[in-house]
């Protein structure tokens, strides 16, 4: 059978802090399939307005209710008309698309590492983890903009918060919370997503202590399967490096894999 | 229902229907081929090729714009051999044909990819001389008469395949450049390629594209595309196959009715992934609404007023 | 809130802000006055004036297409003479600066309508070498340098206001077009005027437009023009009016950081018939939200990637 | 004070026959205003896809619940979004616009005739009428696109309906119920909306009968004020014709002014 884009409605939605909605939709096709990492390209409206999709990452998955769970931040244009969505309409989502995280039980200590709008896919990615010594880190602006937490506390006992201000949980940036724990605890995997300048120093330092880690990429997108080559991300080859693509080849990729230029 | 006859033949090559995928906008088919079944399509026209391997441009590569999208991919493909090599055997695997599209920095490097593609199983040979993404070449060579037809009549000579030159929409007049490709010896023409443009984000103060400038697609060019194929067909005899903004079957009827032999979808496959299946439905159901037992009943049949 | 300052000039007219009507959209300042206070435009460009009065082509003379219109008016208007003796007298009731846009079918027509409006109230003279809408001259003057280049040398010769030069998009190199003008003694240049399009009825199939073609105009053509502006502002030392597409604040910056010293807001008004206001408004809360006190901290200041 | 745009409630919606929608808005200024014969100019969505506001004819004003009263027909992009829209949004109409039918109480005799979509306006036009003599033709393609005819029947005893394949009332064009009036009946005055090859028989006819006439005549339009000048119109001069514009001119016009082309 072929695949398709799917006309999914919209089953629940809230504004879960300024800005940032939580949006759940009824997908049978979506939800069956759907892997920790993977994202969703959303047609925010009909008509010329918004004419490309938005690529948002899947941040849960209700199997038994066949819903899909994403959370987005109002940006732009496209975001600005999904949010104006109600309960009930309809909207044409195209997924999931691209390479989730790279989970294996051999892990036995994972973190996860989540910075902004990046905390969203970590969501179904520590569902999806067997291990119990999973820690999980998320860094926010300031307490004012703190979600999700109550649904990671669910499931993983290890969550510490960090915002930048301090004015809720660690004071500063997320990565100083997982060097200290990279500096005495055992990891054996990191995972992250999050803002560039976050995922560069997750980057660094899993270099630094030698433990592999996976990241997840944004890029701005076209088709979202890997066909118009605009979602280019530089990719290390055994020579240089070669332009891959963020929403076929990814959006995850393994942290010695990528290169980010200045 | 009636029968209908969608069969045109552009150049010596008889399509099964006029829908055609237009370059760049849809890879080699192998993605697409998981959404849609690409016998269904007139012919698959591939992503850009060069002679060598090119990693294309910095993203990003895209920028939203009203009604449209602007690209600077920069020609990111894998080379002409490897096309040859490694995807024509996938794309054979269907009964659309296969267009290769081509640019080159050199009127000998045009050639070469010519040659090349002559003893392959593509169809029909898209000569590229109007991409504005790429610094050397390219679009250079599209907008000038006389670079146009020189260039045609020399890749013509290296070139066992019927040849179709893709116009720049970015000149004074497109006729004269249609014209000169026509005499150059061009078997067809397609238009129309993208139109420069550019987006500034007005908070970083900076283009949005990598690149600064990009090439304008989608329904925004369409008025614009329409008007060329229109200019174009009324000084021609050979095929067009049209191209700019079309989303739907009506929007294909307008660029058959003003000329065009067949028409690319492009920026609609980003939007749908089963956009062309959606443009040749509506195709089919404009014809059977008004009765069109034959697709070659409307080609260029506007009435002028 | 700190205070901003607005003001700029154009050639030696001092305008109290950037925002100006782009010619055509805005009739004589008459009907929108009755929906705006006119004192708050920087200026106010009027329909476009012909040596004789002029009917006009025939209707229908406006088509809608993606985020854009098609419009083919054929610069309707009394007259440059009536203009002079019953027009300016109302405009000059507003501190807003008056700019005449005026056609010829000759070079001694622009002239002559030069010299009349030399000695009358208006402002600027904005010379239209780029309408698409007339069958005589128009465009056909702003498609070739060595023709825009004497042009502008012949009217300015006879025009003692200043003098700016409006653009066609539809040419291969606006560079070469601008410099051409800049050369001839050109004060200001004011782009882009419309792209040349065409719609096509499917039902009836013909083309939508009585006259064929049209003039597209809206935020379709926005990145189209943006690069424009931006191109010719890196190779003129003139200012620059810059206008397509324009709704917003916001896409007023782009065409300021991208070089234009003022905007113009055309398709707009027939939409709403307060965007004018609202883009002023816009753009000074982009000031304030920026700490920008001067809007010439804007002009031309983007930062190439 | 300026003129402006408004943001108007829709307080009613139904679909009276299939494709055309009776729609009420609420709009004080506007209903203040109207006059018979007048138009608004109507933005049928937010954003891209259908830039131009549309043209539609005022139908009637309850200047009581100060509701201006619309109908249209589905036709293109614009109208497909109007009839999405739903009671209780809010929709963008620029209005009261044009010159409406010239009203005089000296006409004692007064003879309406609407075909198709050019029935709404002569409903607002028939209750500002203060004379008992006026007669009213309607003409639709069949039974099934007859409207209004209660709305008419409440206010005009004189009602007559054609269709054009006999399905309901007079078989045949209602500019054949009109020539037999005027060949037996006293009317000082026809006002007359509906498609041109209607308003050209009725102008002929009233011609022949030498019966002053008001016809609304349709163009398509931008700004509906009066300053782009797309929807020009030929109007008699002393010496020849010129353009004028139906949106400002008109729409209303006296029929020995218009000229109608081939
Ligand atoms: C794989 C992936 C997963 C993502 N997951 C989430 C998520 O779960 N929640 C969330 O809030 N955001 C997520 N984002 C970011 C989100 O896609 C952008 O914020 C959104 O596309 C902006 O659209 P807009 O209409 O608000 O902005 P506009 O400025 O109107 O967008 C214009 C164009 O630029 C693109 N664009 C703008 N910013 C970005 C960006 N940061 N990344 C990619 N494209 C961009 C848009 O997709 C659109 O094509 C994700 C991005 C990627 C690539
Ligand atoms: C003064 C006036 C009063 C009108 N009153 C009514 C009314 O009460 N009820 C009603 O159903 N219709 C009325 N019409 C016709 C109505 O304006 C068109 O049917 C409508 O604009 C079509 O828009 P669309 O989105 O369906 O079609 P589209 O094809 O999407 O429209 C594209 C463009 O063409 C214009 N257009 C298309 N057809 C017409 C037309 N026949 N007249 C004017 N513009 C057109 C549209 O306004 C738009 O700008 C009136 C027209 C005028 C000029
Ligand atoms: C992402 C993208 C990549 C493109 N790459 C090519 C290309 O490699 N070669 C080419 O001739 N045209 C290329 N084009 C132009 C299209 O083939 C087409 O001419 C243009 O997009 C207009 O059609 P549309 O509006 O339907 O997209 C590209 C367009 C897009 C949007
Ligand atoms: C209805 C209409 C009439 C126009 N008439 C003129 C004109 O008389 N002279 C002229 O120089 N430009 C004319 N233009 C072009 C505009 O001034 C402007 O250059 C163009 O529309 C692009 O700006 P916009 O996208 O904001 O409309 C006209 C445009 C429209 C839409
Ligand atoms: S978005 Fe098209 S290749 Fe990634
Ligand atoms: S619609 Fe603009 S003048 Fe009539």
């Amino acid at each position: 059978m072929y695949k398709q884009n799917y006309l999914s409605k919209i089953s629940y939605k809230k504004e879960i802090v300024p800005g940032i909605f939580d949006m759940r939709v009824v997908c049978k096709e979506i939800a069956q399939q759907a892997k920790p990492g993977q994202f969703l390209n959303i047609k925010c409206c009909e008509g010329l307005t918004a004419i490309l999709r938005r690529p948002i990452s899947i941040c849960d998955i209700d199997t038994k209710n066949q819903e899909i769970r994403f959370i987005f931040q109002v940006k732009g244009n496209g975001t600005k008309l999904l949010a104006l969505k109600k309960v009930g309409d309809n909207i044409d989502i195209l997924g999931p698309l691209g390479n989730g995280y790279y989970i294996n039980d051999q892990y036995t200590n994972p973190l996860l590492v989540g910075g902004g709008i990046g905390v969203f896919p970590l969501l179904m990615l520590i569902k999806s983890i067997s291990s119990q010594n999973s820690t999980v880190y998320l860094g926010f602006k300031n307490k004012e903009m703190v979600v999700l937490e109550k649904d990671f506390h669910k499931v993983c006992s290890n969550l510490q918060i960090a915002t930048d201000d301090g004015s809720y949980g660690h004071k500063g940036y997320v990565t100083q919370l997982m060097e200290k724990k990279l500096q005495k605890d055992p990891v054996d995997i990191v995972y992250a997503c999050g803002p560039e300048p976050m995922l560069r120093l997750v980057n660094n330092t899993c270099k630094k202590y030698n433990i592999p880690c996976q990241i997840s990429l944004e890029q701005r997108m076209g088709c979202g399967i890997g066909a118009c080559l605009v979602c280019a991300c530089k990719i290390k080859t055994t020579q240089d490096w070669e332009y891959k693509h963020v929403c076929k080849d990814g959006p995850v990729f393994w942290g010695n894999e990528v290169i980010f230029d200045d | 229902m009636t029968e209908i006859n969608m069969k045109i033949n552009i150049a010596g090559v008889e399509w099964n229907n006029p829908v055609v995928t237009a370059s760049g906008t849809f890879g080699f088919g192998r993605e697409y081929g998981e959404y849609i079944d690409l016998n269904k399509l007139g012919a698959i026209c591939v992503k850009g090729l060069t002679l060598a391997p090119r990693q294309g441009n910095q993203p990003p590569r895209i920028a939203e714009t009203p009604a449209g999208i602007l690209n600077s991919v920069g020609l990111q493909n894998p080379g002409v051999k490897y096309f040859v090599e490694h995807e024509i055997p996938f794309l054979k695997k269907y009964t659309s044909k296969i267009i290769a599209n081509i640019s080159g920095n050199t009127v000998e490097e045009y050639c070469s990819m010519a040659e090349l593609l002559s003893d392959s199983d593509v169809d029909l040979i898209e000569m590229n001389i109007s991409c504005p993404n790429i610094k050397e070449g390219g679009v250079a060579f599209g907008t000038n008469a006389r670079t146009v037809n020189s260039i045609t009549r020399e890749v013509k000579k290296h070139c066992k395949k019927a040849l179709m030159v893709k116009l720049s929409p970015n000149v004074t007049d497109i006729k004269e450049i249609a014209k000169a490709a026509e005499d150059g010896g061009a078997d067809a023409l397609s238009l129309i390629n993208t139109l420069l443009g550019m987006v500034i984000d007005i908070n970083t103060r900076r283009p949005i594209l990598a690149n600064n400038v990009g090439g304008l697609s989608g329904p925004a060019i369409k008025p614009v595309a329409v008007r060329m194929v229109w200019q174009v067909a009324s000084v021609v005899n050979i095929p067009i196959i049209g191209m700019g903004g079309i989303m739907t079957g009506e929007d294909a009827v307008e660029f058959l009715l003003a000329g065009a032999s067949a028409v690319a979808v492009g920026t609609a496959n980003l939007i749908d992934p089963t956009a062309c299946m959606k443009v040749l439905e509506g195709l089919e159901n404009y014809m059977y609404r008004n009765n069109i037992k034959d697709i070659k009943e409307i080609i260029g049949k506007v009435e002028i007023n």
